[in-house]
């Protein structure tokens, strides 16, 4: 599997293209952070737009340079080295192969759309070069991630896009409740973070190097290494499951939504929680060799897509049922990951990037329109008042759900097979799981679709003559991202990646099933669509009905399963209790403290009894003087 | 003042001890020192204080009995750490036993320790000044 | 020598009744003069020892213990004169100003 | 000699100023604050010129100077600069002319006694760090408590009198131990060589018995482990930070706490290594129950600084974990660590210091929402507890990521020949990153965000002055977080003389079986 690495610095190249692509919307988050506010809102947005669009342009250059060298070919550019120990250290080096490639065509692409959108959904915000400033700081961490070489640069990213998302969740830092979000998303992702550097440094023990294209090599070659695999492979997926919110650390996602939507767009569908699939598919020489860790990444994956789903069926904020929705698409990219659909995997993370961003900046683009109401029950007929949003929500809704010709068809379907077939650990009962799934997300979805634009408007009678359509940049932006979730499905990404991520063999006598799992997709697909017209055609009425009937079930979907409070009384509260009750009151101030007053007290007391022997009386103290002579005297002679 | 009394006539009888022994030049000065010059003065100021002092009355301190014990003990141990030791530690003159009478004696006393005898001297002069400044010190107090 | 035994065994006694004098008596001039007994007895001693070894300088500190005796009481009696006037009694007792 | 001149000039510069100081007149106190100004500015050029001419290359001392002072102790002045103390110095100097800066409009009772303690205080660290004499070093080593006790006793907060009481005692206390242990080592070479000499590289030759090694290197170890604070022995420093005034906060957390990890480093362990490698479970453990119960208590305090200074106990014991962990890339991480963390709770206490110039009130309760009211302080202080939880590109992720690093290199071998106490203790130390986390950014949350309310509310910006002093160690974070290549190259060798002396047989660096 030797790959051949074109080292960027040779002359056919020009000057080291990758370490551009990531230090431009660095470039601009100084600029527009130290002089942003000074300069005006358009040196803001051509700043803030113009990087992001130039880096666009140089991945693309990237690309093209890539396919001349060949399929399995990869760019290399070594920046600096960070720190050297002996003959060895650890150095900040750019890689570029197709996977690589694919992430970076979709975070700059993405990205700088949604950068043009964000011009008119964040107008009239008095922190406009501030939104700016992070949102190009995400750009600049998100593509250090991607790009970098070694797991250490990586976690650089890694932690970085953490920080990003917790300064854009928190942006409207006056309310607290925001600013508490971006604070709970930080620790959360931190904990994942944590398991990534017990794996970083395994790693690094274990094969002297973090570079994640030795690693593979390494754990491809024939004399395996040290550690084992799966124990690498889980504390990796720890690290995995913080940044893509999956299950034990999910919860930071839908409080995420606090930020503003086409920051949600950007971090929480299209880029930032997809580095957990990346950096899985990105080892997935430890994962091919680790077949347990495999198995907890894929029921881990499907757990978290069903449970996911089922919150999403009962959320009436329509970000908050975006959020679940992507929480649940990313627990079916794990899903194809732990049955070794590597490339499948990454193909959703490419369609579900579209229609996911159409959806969120679609959903600003109402809450924009409606003077930002959130709350579904009090939307309805806004088809008619905002056509084009409509239409594009429309088309992306179909995508995701899995109508046949666009992309999310395609890319579920997939997942689904090599869950149902794939030798290496797919099974019955995950494909089952995935279908549910598929089910309950076509039902949410068009439920969403129904209750927003077509049922009879419920809204309030100002805001609804207050409705108009978001201007052409974001409905601009709409109807890029519709057409690209439309088309984006029959360009083959999987066999795109065949070399780098190979596509799992599939179980022979399973052969045959594939032709009949298609369709029993697409009957999933269309059986959720009337579901969701009969359910709510003329408004909520039904929907209210069939929650009455399961009175505790809507409650517990409605809280969420109750996993946030579960977190407070289990982690929280305890650690507070042991904090301050144990260590503060007893360890610091008791024993401690407390034994060091003892001493002092205790010197003082002794002393004071000391002094009374002082009595002042003249006989006393011969008296004591005798004591001392005949002492002495019998001292004498027991050593004289 | 029987007290008194009774010392006087315990350091006469060393005196006299002493002329036995043959040194005479000590009974002496014992004699004229102790007995004339100290007692004299303390019955003189036993007789100055005036006797219906209540420690003439309450005549023992708390520490009569670990005291009389203590005395005891320490004789004893003395004693035992005496016969213990058994010969002293410096060893009997070499030279001829001197005489202890007045004439070779004082010649002696005065050839060899001449400086002490001087030195003695400053000493007496020290405590007079010392009594003097007691008794100012006294009168500014009250006074 | 016998009878170095007995003089030494005599002094001893005298410093111990001394010593015994002083701890139990209330009296500060009674005290002195135990003192003083307790001095004379050491002059004995000394005395018994010098002849016991035939040097004189045992005679010759008898003398100078005479002077420091005189000295001694010459100091001691006026204290025990402005004592007694400030707590107007000899008891000794009386003197603890020096407590702890 | 031209070489030594420097190193004699750098050291006794301060007391030069001391000096100066006194002699100025009483009333002029920005005189005297200019002369302390320029006396420090001058010393860190002295400084960053010797950093530069420093040669990583090089083993041993360089710089050195070598004079006899007790000539039948065999006591010297010897001084030097090796890799172990180059960063330090340099910290120490990096560090002068900010805290007069900082305090420039803090204090105003009688100014000159307070500046002569500064420069007194920064000429005995100095000393402390180049001393490469025992008797020199334990001379320096005490002639620091003097100055801090005033700065706390004069200058500080209510309880002044209790904390520097207990400051200086516990450190008097501890240090007596020493001095007994380095009388006894120094006999014990006298005794078995035949020649009584100070000099720690003599010392260092010495074979002691094992069990006197325990002895003494138990000594040597409470003194410094009070220094460092580690875990049972740290309650002096909260009260200590909370009674100091901005300046003492600062020098004690950027440079006083290094002086125990520090005398680990040069002394402790060296002196004595087969004793310092039986001691490894103890305090690797201490280490880590420091980090944990650091951060523990930073989440439960209602003051400011008692949450940094709790904080600082979490960091050094990142920093001795990396130390115990015997890997070279632990040594340098600590060596990095302590460096960070100089930095970072220096910036952090001068930021306190500045708030607390305006509000006069360090709890927490009392604020909200700066961000609004202080925009350039709130930018400041987010990156300054970005670099305390040890975010990447800063210099507190590249410290405690190669602390731990270390450790875990120790810790697999061990795990594989059967003991797993240093890896359950490694992965215990990871916890604490999370840790860091959480109470940092409930700190800044409480006081950044949130609705706009400070005592004495319509709050002025930080002026230049202290706009610059932070732009200083703001660059230094993060010049050190995306390159310590470069100050590592100077520690390298040192780190690895350490390493090799005291894990005794010289382990292939990061050998993969």
């Amino acid at each position: 599997m030797s790959r051949a690495t074109i080292a960027c610095k040779d002359d056919a190249h020009p000057m080291n293209l990758l370490t551009v692509i990531v230090l431009l919307p660095l470039a601009g988050f100084l600029l527009n952070g130290l002089l942003g506010r000074r300069l005006g809102r358009t040196f803001v947005s051509v700043v803030g737009c113009g990087l992001p669009v130039l880096a666009f342009l140089a991945t693309f250059k990237a690309v093209l340079l890539l396919q001349a060298a060949g399929p399995d070919a990869a760019l290399l550019e070594v920046a600096y080295r960070w720190a050297s120990f002996g003959d060895r250290g650890f150095d900040v080096a750019f890689y570029f192969d197709r996977l690589t490639a694919v992430m970076t065509l979709i975070i700059t692409g993405v990205g700088s759309l949604i950068h043009v959108y964000s011009t008119g959904y964040m107008k009239d915000d008095p922190g406009y070069a501030r939104y700016f400033a992070y949102l190009n700081l995400f750009l600049f961490f998100m593509l250090t991630l991607v790009l970098g070489r070694s797991l250490l640069v990586c976690f650089v990213g890694w932690e970085g896009v953490g920080l990003a998302s917790y300064l854009l969740i928190g942006f409207w830092f006056e309310d607290p409740a925001k600013a508490a979000a971006g604070k709970k998303a930080f620790i959360t992702n931190r904990v994942g973070d944590a398991g990534f550097l017990l794996g970083l440094f395994l790693l690094y023990w274990a094969l002297g190097t973090v570079n994640m294209d030795e690693i593979n090599a390494a754990f491809a070659a024939p004399i395996a290494p040290a550690v084992s695999a799966s124990l690498v492979g889980v504390l990796l997926f720890i690290g995995a499951t913080g940044k893509s919110a999956q299950i034990p650390l999910h919860v930071w996602l839908p409080d995420a939504m606090a930020g503003p939507t086409p920051v949600s767009a950007l971090i929480h569908a299209a880029t930032m929680v997809t580095a957990g699939i990346y950096l899985v598919a990105r080892l997935h020489g430890i994962y091919e060799h680790a077949p347990a860790a495999s198995q907890v990444v894929a029921v881990i994956g499907v757990l978290t897509a069903f449970f996911a789903a089922t919150i999403a069926l009962v959320q009436t904020d329509i970000k908050k049922v975006l959020a679940y929705s992507t929480v649940s698409q990313l627990g079916l990219m794990f899903l194809a990951l732990g049955v070794g659909a590597y490339g499948v995997a990454v193909f959703h993370v490419y369609t579900h990037a579209f229609f996911k961003a159409c959806l969120f900046l679609g959903a600003g683009s109402v809450i924009h329109a409606l003077g930002g109401e959130q709350d579904i029950r009090k939307m309805g007929g806004l088809w008619r008042k905002i056509p084009v949003t409509f239409f594009t929500f429309a088309v992306a809704t179909a995508a995701i759900a899995g109508i046949p010709p666009l992309a999310g068809f395609f890319s579920k379907d997939e997942i689904l097979w090599f869950a149902f077939a794939s030798e290496h650990g797919g099974s019955p009962i995950l494909w089952a799981l995935g279908s549910a799934t598929a089910l309950m997300t076509s039902f949410y979805m068009f439920r969403l679709l129904w209750l927003t634009f077509l049922t009879p408007s419920r809204m309030s009678h100002e805001t609804e003559h207050h409705v108009h359509e978001s201007p052409l940049s974001m409905t601009g932006v709409l109807i890029v991202l519709a057409v690209l979730s439309a088309i984006g499905g029959f360009f083959e990404l999987p066999h795109f990646l065949e070399p780098l991520l190979p596509i799992p063999a599939v179980v022979e006598s399973l052969e045959h099933f594939e032709h009949t799992l298609v369709f029993v997709a697409v009957a999933v697909a269309l059986l959720g669509l009337a579901a969701a017209t009969f359910m709510y055609r003329r408004g909520l009425a039904r929907g209210e009905a069939l929650a009455a009937r399961f009175p505790r079930l809507h409650r517990v979907l409605g809280g969420k399963y109750y996993i946030d409070e579960l977190f407070e009384a289990v982690l929280y509260r305890p650690l507070h209790w042991v904090s301050d009750r144990v260590f503060l009151g007893l360890g610091d101030r008791l024993l401690i403290d407390g034994s060091l007053h003892g001493l002092a007290v205790l010197t003082r007391r002794a002393s004071g009894r000391l002094s009374r022997v002082q009595t002042g009386q003249l006989q006393w103290y011969v008296a004591m003087a005798v004591i001392g002579v005949v002492g002495c005297l019998v001292w004498v002679w027991r050593h004289g | 003042m029987r007290v008194a009394l009774a010392l006087i006539s315990c350091m006469l009888s060393l005196a006299g001890i002493y002329a036995m022994l043959g040194v005479h030049v000590v009974a002496v000065f014992q004699v004229l020192i102790y007995v004339g010059a100290v007692m004299v003065f303390m019955v003189y100021v036993i007789m100055l204080l005036d006797v219906r002092d209540p420690s003439f009355v309450r005549r023992y301190s708390r520490l009569l009995l670990p005291g009389i014990v203590l005395g005891a003990l320490l004789a004893g141990a003395l004693g035992i750490s005496a016969i213990r030791l058994g010969a002293p530690v410096i060893q009997p003159g070499a030279g001829a036993a001197p005489s202890y009478l007045v004439q070779p004696f004082s010649v002696e006393f005065l050839r060899e320790y001449w400086l002490h005898f001087e030195l003695t001297s400053v000493l007496l002069v020290a405590a007079v000044v010392a009594a003097i400044a007691i008794i100012r010190s006294g009168r500014r107090s009250d006074g | 020598m016998a009878d170095t035994q007995l003089l030494l065994g005599l002094s001893f006694v005298l410093f111990a009744l001394g010593l015994v004098g002083v701890m139990v008596r209330r009296n500060a001039l009674v005290m002195l003069m135990c003192m003083e007994l307790m001095l004379n007895a050491v002059i004995l001693a000394l005395v018994t020892f010098s002849l016991e070894t035939g040097t004189l300088s045992g005679a010759v500190l008898v003398f100078l213990i005479f002077v420091v005796a005189a000295a001694e009481i010459a100091i001691a009696i006026p204290i025990v004169l402005q004592l007694s006037r400030q707590r107007s009694s000899l008891d000794v007792e009386g003197y603890d100003r020096l407590q702890g | 000699m031209g070489e030594s001149t420097w190193l004699n000039g750098l050291l006794w510069l301060p007391a030069l100023g001391m000096v100066a100081v006194t002699l100025l007149p009483k009333g002029r106190d920005s005189l005297v604050r200019g002369v302390t100004f320029g006396c420090m500015v001058l010393q860190l050029f002295i400084a960053a010129l010797l950093y530069q001419r420093f040669d990583g290359t090089v083993a041993g001392l360089q710089f050195a100077t070598d004079v006899p002072w007790i000539r039948d102790w065999g006591v010297g002045y010897r001084i030097g600069l090796d890799g172990l103390n180059v960063l330090l110095v340099s910290l120490t100097a990096f560090l002068g002319p900010l805290v007069v800066a900082g305090a420039w409009s803090a204090v105003h009772k009688d100014v000159k006694l307070f500046h002569v303690m500064v420069l007194f205080i920064q000429f005995a660290m100095l000393g402390t760090f180049l001393a490469q004499d025992l008797f020199l070093f334990y001379v320096f080593w005490e002639a620091m408590l003097i100055p801090m006790f005033l700065i706390i006793g004069l200058w500080g907060g209510e309880r002044r009198i209790y904390a520097t009481l207990k400051f200086v005692l516990y450190t008097a206390f501890g240090s007596i131990l020493m001095l007994a242990a380095l009388i006894y080592l120094v006999l014990y070479t006298h005794g078995s060589s035949g020649y009584m000499t100070f000099d720690l590289r003599h010392l260092s030759g010495s074979q002691l018995p094992l069990n006197t090694q325990l002895w003494l290197l138990s000594a040597f170890a409470l003194s410094f482990a009070i220094k460092v604070p580690m875990f049972p022995l740290h309650t002096w420093l909260p009260d200590a930070h909370v009674e100091a005034p901005t300046t003492g906060s600062v020098i004690l957390a950027g440079v006083l706490l290094k002086m125990g990890t520090y005398g680990f480093m040069k002394l402790g362990f060296p002196l004595f290594p087969e004793a310092a490698r039986a001691m490894m479970p103890v305090i690797m453990t201490l280490a880590v129950i420091s980090i944990v119960y650091g951060a523990c208590l930073a989440l439960v305090q209602t003051d400011i600084k008692k949450i940094i200074a709790y904080s600082s106990i979490s960091h050094l014991g990142y920093v001795m974990l990396g130390l115990a962990s015997l890997d070279l890339i632990g040594i340098q991480g600590a060596i990095l660590q302590m460096v960070s963390h100089g930095l970072v709770a220096g910036g952090l206490f001068l930021m306190v210091g500045m708030i607390y110039e305006r509000t006069h009130s360090r709890a927490v309760a009392d604020y909200g929402g700066l961000a609004k009211m202080l925009p350039v302080f709130s930018v400041f202080f987010t990156i300054l507890t970005l670099a305390s939880i040890g975010l990447p590109t800063t210099s507190g992720f590249a410290g405690e990521f190669m602390a731990l690093l270390g450790a875990f290199n120790a810790a697999w071998p061990a795990h594989l020949a059967g003991n797993d106490l240093p890896l359950t203790l490694a992965v215990i130390a990871v916890s604490g990153v999370v840790l860091g986390a959480l109470y940092m950014l409930w700190l800044a949350q409480r006081i950044l965000f949130g609705e706009a309310r400070a005592p004495h509310a319509p709050l002025t910006d930080l002026n230049a002055r202290e706009t610059a002093i932070l732009v200083a160690i703001v660059a230094a974070i993060f010049a050190i977080g995306l390159f310590p290549g470069e100050p590592l190259a100077k520690t390298e060798l040192a780190a690895r003389e350490f390493q090799q002396r005291v894990a005794g047989e010289t382990i292939q660096l990061g050998s993969t079986r």
